[in-house]
């Protein structure tokens, strides 16, 4: 399936959805407008369509739709966020580019370094002193009395005025939802999507979707829908020595 | 007495004996035979077989790792001969002060204490376990009782040591804060509540 | 070539190889060459030799004590063949591995370290709080002073115990992001190239 070829039939637009992407990014189509959802939902048809999960769309669909979100959910909040609200179209979009990688590459060495921590684990070595090590005496030269009042006071001064607001994503990142999904799975073997995210808000939904995806794309999960628009069951994948050691991991986190 | 070196190398006690060698240079105490047999899952007498030769091996003049026998059991310590390199490098020049997160610790104990860890961690903003432990290893501060009686949080309070490496007589003659406050309590609070402002 | 063998145990170079295979056998560290130069009075360039001579002795299959250059310095540790029966005797400095949220986060502190936890969060997109706490409880990374001297939030950086856990020569052996994953520009060409410009 390519992804950019996916026929969209939408209030706001009807077409390809690369058209719509460039009439986006050209500030031709206000994304205000555009119901991501009903994108969401006419690739989730077209995939129960083929009957079979092709995961490389899955993939490319995940990064597309992940950035119009954000660039959605900035437009939406323009107060909450004004500083990110003044960057052009072009600069958010290069932001946003700028902390999926940034996320992306913090996930890839964190792969790495599981990968690492399993090949290293027969590495054994002393911890601490040896046994017959002459004990190590630490001697302290003499102290400025003075220097702990400046410990203290700078304890007390008052923090930085300095906002972090303006890098917090007010879009509901997707590891949240990962999380969250993978705690229910720990606990039960089976749980339905729309269950879950009752309440939330539809871009809220969205994200949840797309954790979901992320989720399948790693084995973690199997997915079920009876028919378009029913509830998308989401179960355990079948038991796995990588699951269990999914499990067994997060015991000890 | 045909080709002994080849025998000796193959020989599964010598492989029994390489297993002890790791098990002794990763242990930070003497081990006992039977603590040894244990974890190479083989028995007393071989592991004492290997050990003899291993002691062989590891001798004083024939190697800078010696293994000894010592009250709880088998260990390496340096050789005699590398004593003088020991020394030099046992001997910690003196430190001239203390790590940002040890003086932090220590002025609160200083001057709120005597003050539990869950108190220090409000006030710093992050757990204080590590940092605590260590001065109270270098005799900085001590345990001073518990929170509200059995069951509360232990308690420091700092010592004489302090008040020596500080040059000071007493804890009266801390450099005052009438700024941050009037009062110990004045001072706490304030603290504590900045530190609920602070980026987490 | 007259009676090598003799020559060599007698050369300087094998009493100092000999001192060094000591000061390693009681240190609590990794060793760095000029810490050993100092500790045994000699040049940084004979400790090097020696300390090449003695990783041909302690290498692995050879020897249940393997030297390795780690974190920055010599250390020994347990060759892998006693790997089952140390197993048996000691808990792994990472006895029951790391949750996906705390490699993430020792990802970060290692490439970008010092780094504050709102910095951790943000990039994760969730609070780092408990994570941070607990890797640090594990040794495997340390506070390194605030962010914007006063009052800021405390920084993290890797630690020594880390590299040695991981097995790396020093954080510059971290593989380089670029090669790990997509770079920006990257990902921006991929919403271009699909976005494809059309004549609207």
């Amino acid at each position: 399936m390519v992804v950019r070829e996916l026929e969209l039939d939408l209030d706001a637009f009807e077409g390809p959805f690369d058209l719509l992407l460039t009439l986006v990014l050209k500030e031709e189509l206000d994304l205000a407008e555009v119901d991501v959802a009903g994108i969401v939902a006419t690739f989730v048809e077209r995939l129960a369509e083929r009957g079979e999960l092709d995961l490389e769309a899955c993939g490319e669909f995940l990064v597309l739709v992940a950035a119009l979100l954000e660039l959605k959910a900035r437009g939406l909040f323009p107060d909450e966020e004004a500083e990110l609200s003044e960057l052009e179209p072009e600069e958010a979009a290069e932001e946003l580019a700028r902390r999926l990688a940034e996320y992306r590459r913090a996930k890839e060495a964190a792969a790495w370094l599981a990968e690492r921590l399993e090949a290293e684990g027969s590495r054994f070595f002393r911890l601490g002193p040896a046994p017959l090590a002459p004990r190590v005496e630490r001697r302290l030269a003499p102290q400025e009395p003075e220097s702990l009042a400046v410990a203290l006071r700078a304890l007390a001064a008052e923090p930085p005025s300095v906002s972090l607001a303006h890098l917090e994503l007010r879009f509901p990142p997707v590891s949240q939802f990962l999380e969250r999904f993978r705690a229910v799975l720990r606990r039960r073997r089976v749980f339905d999507l729309d269950a879950e995210v009752d309440g939330m808000s539809r871009i809220e939904q969205a994200v949840a979707f797309l954790a979901l995806l992320e989720l399948r794309r790693g084995d973690e999960v199997a997915l079920e829908q009876a028919a378009p628009f029913a509830p998308i069951r989401v179960s355990r994948a079948a038991v796995s020595n990588e699951e269990g050691r999914q499990e067994w991991i997060a015991r000890s986190a | 007495m045909d080709r002994p070196l080849r025998l000796i190398t193959a020989s599964p006690v010598d492989r029994l004996a390489r297993t002890i060698e790791a098990l002794l240079v990763v242990a930070s105490q003497p081990l006992s035979v039977e603590e040894v047999a244990e974890a190479t899952n083989d028995d007393a007498e071989r592991v004492e077989t290997a050990l003899r030769l291993l002691s062989e091996r590891f001798a004083e003049g024939r190697s800078g790792i010696v293994l000894e026998h010592v009250a709880g059991g088998w260990a390496y310590r340096a050789s005699r001969e590398a004593a003088e390199a020991c020394g030099r490098m046992f001997e910690r020049p003196v430190e001239r002060g203390l790590s940002a997160p040890a003086l932090e610790t220590l002025a609160i104990v200083a001057y709120l204490g005597p003050v539990s860890r869950p108190e220090i961690a409000r006030i710093r903003g992050v757990a204080a376990d590590s940092v605590v432990a260590g001065l109270v290893e270098r005799g900085l501060i001590a345990e001073a009782g518990r929170e509200d009686g059995v069951g509360g949080a232990i308690r420091y309070r700092s010592t004489p040591l302090f008040e020596r490496v500080f040059g000071l007589d007493s804890l009266s003659a801390l450099p005052r804060l009438d700024d941050l406050g009037e009062s110990t309590n004045e001072i706490r609070e304030r603290l504590e509540s900045v530190a609920q402002r602070r980026p987490a």
